[in-house]
């Protein structure tokens, strides 16, 4: 499944840049993280629960950044392994300077193996953006708290 | 007083007779026994760990965290397999012989749900709370879930023993294409045409409970696998050990449908268990297990398919290349690749066939037999040409058929492939068809649709079933195989009360062989149904069994009750020979059986009731004569009249006989959403002599259902990922009691010449109810129908294409 | 089949089952069950506490107050609504809920948890959007009352928030409705469905067209395909239908479903 | 925890896990294995019992939930080796073959039929719509029902 968008920032680019990259502010951006790991500045492992209504879908979620040039783009490898769901993402980030704004252009491919993918695949695309909907909506609210400090 | 069944008259035929089923009275009690009833002290229960990848390497796995679990008794991974036991035997010769298929995963993954590690605990939930903490690594690779790709340079390849995706591929040629082509009026072409995957899906699911006596070193395997034979000469070699040593025992089997044929694999799991754990192991496959994993039909692919026609609608020929989507693994493919052949120009008369075949492998679930197996998808392609054929000339598809059917005056027929179409008027069956459904008034009520805002369409589907297999048919595949012919056994015996004991050696779905066994025993004995104790299923320790047995193929009523017939007719003879013994010197010819005994035809006091026949033989045969070489317990194996193929012309009988079915389908459909209902529905079939005319009817609308079924819902559909997108009955909808039609039913009964009953065998038809779904589909809408799967959505494209 | 491990509770009084819910928050409520069991069996979703609220008589019933205004304790079962004299007072409500899969669903599912688990293929969010009613939604600090069109979030997501439980679904007084679906065969999974009510204009809501029902307005049947085209809906595709078949349906059955209300 | 049922009228107490299906302590705990399991979904109806007098797939319901409940199984229906004559009217009919999913169907006609002994054509379908038969077709399991209503 492929999901991307656009979405603009209040805030220069520098600051949306430094969230991206701040692992206590992905952190808080992920939705149902329990533990957050950071192996280096490229891997990530987020141990999260991911609110679906019904219960929470544990999972362990290891990041990698595959690619990047700052302060303008980024690409990342995200692996996910729950008990009935395996998740493969690769999400890039592209940044444009607007003089004060940040225009963000995302684009991520999902996807989801495993007996939840399967089952679930009636509701994976409205879940996928429900759940992207609410991680742009924190990362909105990081990169504001990040312009204050 | 409650009813109480007809007792069923001493003396008189009940052949032809829908005689009350033995069967019922423990299944309507909840007293039948069904794989997971079986139980036994100490019994671990199994969990796979499937993969949740359609393709991946397996990196590493680990069980540790599994095993530590109070309550775990222990897993089993790939590794250990390939250790412990050798490659299943491959029916396939090069390239597809070539891959190595072990019962669980190795080094690899190939298709979502297959099974990689098996962990066994003292409760069922615990099994799955510790297969979750197996831990598993996988490496996902592309994977290749379109067929038409497979053979792609660029595509993923499965099995790198093979080389390629290719499984297995064949030329069958027969007549004179370039003469029918040159005296065609018109061709016909068809670029493509699609036979979508699905299957039976059976209620119960298949399951094992496995003991392993190490004393002896033998295994008891209660299993609901419903063809014993094959899944033995599968293991044995596998599990290096003697057949003897694999002991199947099976009561009652909650539907087959051909689906459960090929559990083998997880049985050699059950069985490595068993052994490892000093324990008997338990094992119950749920609905998405199934789904994901279990026997799915044969996808098949028709394409650039060409047919030779004159104007008046006469088929001289087609050409056509199949290409066939045999899933992941070789379970019992690439059998599928040469039995459509037993039905290669369907019910007509076409002389000149080309078959390009070839069969592929896929990261889906592996393919197995299901109702039908093969033949169905090759009639609905032989119907789909005669409704696009008949569309393309304006001919009415009526008339296309009867024009084209084999007459009633050339049976029995050859076929240009060397198959004799046993009997039957395939003409005479459709006006049957056609007089049910009311096809006179069809106008009338096309003009009473669309007065309602609806779209009448009205399709047929002729088909052939094939009872009874000539497993020579394999040599087409690979001649170095070894099979050929077919076989069943049946045993009957008098205990030493006389009692009358059957022993088959089928394993039986619901097709009520306890009763129909009787039927045939009870009109040779002349005595009643009643008296007659069929022993529920089947137990290899009864040593009742050849190498065929088993249910499957809609054999029963020719090789299952052609065997009964066998052993009863060697269990009179046995008796007269008695009974000629103790009367002093009569002459066999001059006693007769009736009323439990057997008697002098001249004077009928001179009486020795079975009972008095049991007890001599078994309990007081003292003074008998030396060379009477009677035991009143007869075993009897019946073989068919068959030859081996001759494997370079693709030439021979390859099944027995071939009941007939003519379906007739009318729609309505609503033209603004795409849905529609089946509004009626009228079903014809010729199986030949007919043993109990209920149980025929009964397997006639079942088969209907689940043609209906398949038309209109079921599919296994997989996303590009190869996910598996319909793993339960949630997304498969499978008919329920509001979803069906009134059935109606008409009969012909063309005795078999072949056959020591005149029975042909029935059960699985070919699919009719789908191909008449299909023509029905595409007289509703006028737009071409290529896909034998046509829910909702695809009858609105449909509408919109005709738009 | 096969759960995970699980703790049960069978509260006596709702105050009881707002504490349970609130004292952990991997618990979730119980009502007939024939949602999630089901979940829970694919272990999809496996809470770490059941609150069980089939002891709960005070989530029961239907009453109907003589303005016509029905009051339906969320803990009804879809079998006791279509039996009920009081609910016939609105009939489009016994006659969605006897259509919903069948006999021993009817029996022990809920309207309550058909609402709250919202299930994009659920008939009653749609037909509460559309009829105007009410939800009552308590907590351990009190209560709020929420439209249904407020009350559908996402998938799954209602404003039922950890913790609350729905107590009362208010339906105003009326007749003029109607309801149309596509499902697989007779009373299958849906594949699209439609309900509309006349209350001055017609008010349609739409379901499986996207996580939460879509309302939409028009003057008469004749606008009602317009005002859905207006809509602008991108239905998700699934293996039972794409989002242009589903766009499409959600068009003619939003139709069907208001020329049913204006009969 | 401590559940106590009557099953056809014999009481049973068990201690079960939270997490057991009522129809895997049928099965497992009691040794009732009439009632069947053949979907993951609750689509299939062949576990279909009588709590309490009402009707209800006992995959979809935990043990623990049935404590203190009637239970009646298909086991029950026979009064000894004397059929109903609806199990009667399902030979007659050959409504059943492999008998999977009977003994759920006989449990979904009998409630019908205590309901409503003269049901429609409809209404006997739509009382047989919550349980799957892979075998019949349903044709006969129709005219089974339909000849023991009034």
């Amino acid at each position: 499944m492929n999901v991307n968008g656009e979405r603009t920032f209040d805030a220069p680019r520098d600051t949306v840049w430094r969230v991206l990259n701040d692992p206590a502010a992905m952190a808080k951006v992920m939705p149902g993280v329990e533990a957050f790991d950071v192996h280096d500045d490229r891997k990530w492992t987020a141990h999260v629960k991911i609110p679906l209504g019904l219960g929470g879908l544990k999972m362990k979620v290891d990041m990698e950044k595959v690619e990047e040039r700052e302060p303008e783009f980024a690409k990342m490898a995200i692996k996910g392994a729950g008990v009935g769901a395996m998740l493969n993402m690769e999400t890039s980030f592209d940044l444009a300077d607007n003089g004060g704004t940040c225009a963000m252009k995302w684009a991520a491919e999902v996807k989801i193996a495993g007996p939840v993918g399967s089952m679930g695949q009636r509701v994976l695309q409205p879940i996928v953006n429900q759940q992207v909907e609410q991680v742009l909506s924190a990362l909105d609210a990081q990169v504001q708290e990040a312009q204050k400090q | 007083m409650t009813t109480v069944a007809p007792q069923v008259e001493i003396g008189r035929s009940t052949l032809g007779e829908s005689v009350p089923r033995k069967e019922d009275r423990r299944l309507t009690q909840g007293q039948g026994v069904f794989v997971d009833d079986v139980k036994r002290h100490g019994m671990g229960y199994l969990h796979f760990v499937r993969s949740p990848y359609a393709h991946a390497h397996i990196a590493s796995i680990d069980v540790s965290r599994a095993e530590e679990i109070k309550g775990v008794y222990g897993t089993l991974t790939g590794e250990e397999v390939a250790a412990l036991t050798d490659p299943f035997f491959q029916i396939a010769g090069a390239p597809g012989g070539q891959i190595k298929d072990f019962s669980l995963a190795v080094g690899k993954v190939r298709y979502v749900g297959e099974p990689v590690v098996a962990v066994v605990a003292e409760t069922r939930e615990l099994a799955r709370d510790a297969s979750e903490l197996v831990e598993v690594e996988y490496e996902p690779l592309p994977a290749l879930v379109d067929a038409r790709k497979a053979l792609d340079p660029e595509a993923p390849v499965l099995h790198d023993d093979a080389g390629a995706n290719l499984m297995w591929e064949g030329v069958y040629e027969w007549g004179d294409l370039d003469a029918a082509f040159a005296e065609a009026d018109r061709v016909v072409r068809i670029p493509e045409l699609h036979f979508h995957r699905f299957n039976s899906t059976p209620l119960e699911c298949d399951g094992a409970l496995v003991e392993y006596n190490r004393g002896t070193g033998q295994w008891t395997i209660h299993t609901n696998n419903q063809f014993p034979g094959f899944a033995a000469i599968m293991m044995g070699p596998a599990m290096r050990t003697g057949l003897d040593k694999l002991r199947f025992v099976t009561q009652d089997i909650g539907g087959g449908f051909g689906n459960k044929i090929t559990s083998h694999p997880q049985l050699v799991v059950c069985c490595l268990l068993a052994r490892k754990l000093n324990r008997p192991v338990q094992w119950t496959e749920w609905r998405t297990d199934f789904h994901l994993s279990m026997s799915h039909g044969n996808e098949r692919w028709f394409r650039e398919t060409e047919v030779a026609v004159k104007d008046d609608g006469t088929l001289l020929g087609f050409r056509t290349k199949a290409l066939d989507d045999a899933g992941a693994w070789l379970r019992y493919e690439p059998l599928g690749g040469v039995i459509w052949a037993q039905v290669t120009p369907g019910m007509y008369r076409w002389r000149n066939i080309r078959v390009d075949f070839t069969q592929v492998a896929t990261n889906k679930a592996p393919v197995s037999p299901n109702r039908g197996y093969s033949r169905m998808q090759h009639l609905w392609f032989t119907e789909r040409v005669i409704d696009i054929v008949a569309r393309e000339l304006q001919l009415d598809p009526v008339e296309v058929r009867k024009r084209n059917y084999v007459r009633v005056e050339d049976m029995p027929y050859e076929t240009p492939n060397g198959c004799v179409y046993d009997s039957g008027d395939y003409a005479q069956m459709l006006d049957i068809a056609l007089d049910l459904i009311g096809w006179d008034s069809m106008n009338d009520r096309r003009a009473d649709a669309a007065a309602r805002g609806k779209r009448l369409g009205v399709g047929i589907g002729s088909t052939l079933d094939s009872g009874t297999n000539n497993f020579g048919q394999s040599r087409l595949i690979n001649p170095e195989l070894q099979f050929s012919g077919n076989n069943e056994v049946a045993t009957v015996k008098l205990d030493i009360f006389g009692e009358i004991v059957v022993t088959l050696g089928t394993t039986p779905q619901g097709q009520g062989h306890e009763t129909t066994a009787a039927q045939v025993v009870a009109e040779i004995l002349n005595c009643s149904v009643d008296d007659v104790h069929v022993r529920a299923g089947h137990d290899s320790y009864w040593n009742s069994h050849a190498g065929f047995s088993g249910t499957y193929a809609s054999q029963f009523a020719v090789t299952g009750l052609s065997a009964v017939k066998g052993a009863t007719e060697m269990l009179a003879a046995e008796i007269k020979k008695l009974a000629g013994a103790v009367f002093g010197g009569v002459p066999a010819d001059a006693l007769e059986l009736a009323d439990g005994g057997v008697r002098i035809k001249e004077s009928p006091d001179a009486f020795l009731p079975f009972m008095a026949c049991g007890a001599i033989i078994n309990a007081n045969n003292a003074g008998l004569p030396d060379d009477l070489g009677v035991t009143l317990n007869c075993r009897y194996v019946y073989r068919p009249p068959f030859q081996v193929p001759d494997v370079e012309r693709k030439f021979g009988n390859l099944t027995l006989t071939y009941a007939a079915q003519i379906h007739v389908a009318v729609v309505e459909v609503d033209p603004e959403t795409g849905y529609y209902d089946i509004v009626d529905y009228a079903a014809v079939d010729d199986c030949g002599k007919r043993i109990n005319p209920q149980i025929v009817e009964g397997q006639v609308m079942g088969a209907t259902a689940q043609a209906l079924g398949a038309a209109v819902h079921e599919v296994f559909s997989y996303d590009e990922d190869g996910n598996l997108l319909t793993p339960n009955f949630y997304d498969y909808h499978v008919p329920h009691a509001l979803d069906m039609p009134r059935l109606q039913t008409g009969y012909v009964e063309s005795p078999s010449p072949f056959t020591p009953l005149g029975t042909k065998g029935m059960g699985e038809g070919g699919g009719a109810g789908i191909h008449a779904v299909c023509a029905a589909i595409q007289d509703a809408t006028g737009a071409v129908v290529t896909t034998s799967h046509n829910p909702y959505h695809r009858v609105w494209e449909l509408l919109e294409e005709t738009a | 089949m096969l759960l995970r491990e699980v703790e049960y509770v069978k509260p006596s009084s709702l105050a009881d089952a707002l504490a349970a819910l609130a004292a952990n928050d991997g618990a979730r409520a119980l009502a007939g069950g024939q949602t999630l069991i089901n979940v829970m069996k694919a272990r999809a979703a496996s809470p770490d506490v059941l609150v069980d609220l089939n002891g709960l008589d005070e989530l029961k019933g239907i009453e109907l107050a003589a303005d016509g205004t029905l009051s339906i304790g969320p803990m009804t079962t879809y079998a006791e609504l279509v039996g009920s004299a009081e609910a016939r007072a609105r009939p489009i409500l016994g006659e969605v809920c006897a259509q919903i899969a069948d006999v021993q669903v009817r029996n022990r599912g809920t309207i309550g948890g058909n609402l709250c688990s919202n299930d994009p293929t659920n008939h009653l969010p749609p037909l509460m959007a559309a009829v105007g009613a009410e939800l009552t939604i308590a907590g351990e600090d009190g209560e709020r009352t929420v439209p249904a069109s407020a009350f559908f979030l996402g998938v799954y997501m209602t404003a039922v928030q950890q913790g609350e439980l729905l107590t009362r679904i208010t339906v105003p007084a009326g007749k003029r409705d109607g309801f149309a679906a596509v499902t697989l065969g007779v009373d299958g999974t849906c594949i699209a469905n439609a309900a509309a009510s006349l209350d001055g204009s017609l008010r349609i809501a739409l379901g499986c067209v996207d996580a939460v029902p879509v309302l939409v307005e028009a003057g008469s049947p004749d606008d009602v395909r317009a005002a859905v085209r207006a809509a602008k809906l991108d239905p998700p595709s699934d293996v039972h239908a794409s989002g242009a078949y589903r766009a499409h349906l959600a068009e003619v059955l939003a139709e069907r479903a208001a020329r049913q209300a204006m009969r | 925890m401590e559940v106590t049922v009557t099953v056809n009228g014999t009481a049973y107490e068990r201690d079960v896990e939270p997490r057991k299906l009522l129809i895997h302590f049928l099965r497992d705990d009691l040794d009732l294995t009439g009632s069947h399991i053949g979907c993951d979904t609750g689509n299939c109806g062949a576990c279909s019992i009588i709590v309490d007098g009402v009707l209800v797939k006992s995959c979809m319901l935990l043990a623990v939930q049935a404590d203190g409940s009637e239970i009646e199984t298909v086991e029950g229906l026979a009064d000894g080796d004397r059929l109903t004559e609806l199990q009667q009217a399902f030979s007659d009919h050959h409504a059943l073959q492999c008998g999977y999913c009977t003994p759920g169907m006989l449990m979904s006609a009998t409630a019908l039929l205590r309901a409503n002994a003269s049901p429609s054509d409809e209404e006997i379908k739509k009382a047989l719509q919550g349980n799957i038969c892979r075998c019949t077709g349903y044709w006969n399991i129709f005219e089974a029902v339909k000849s023991v209503a009034r």
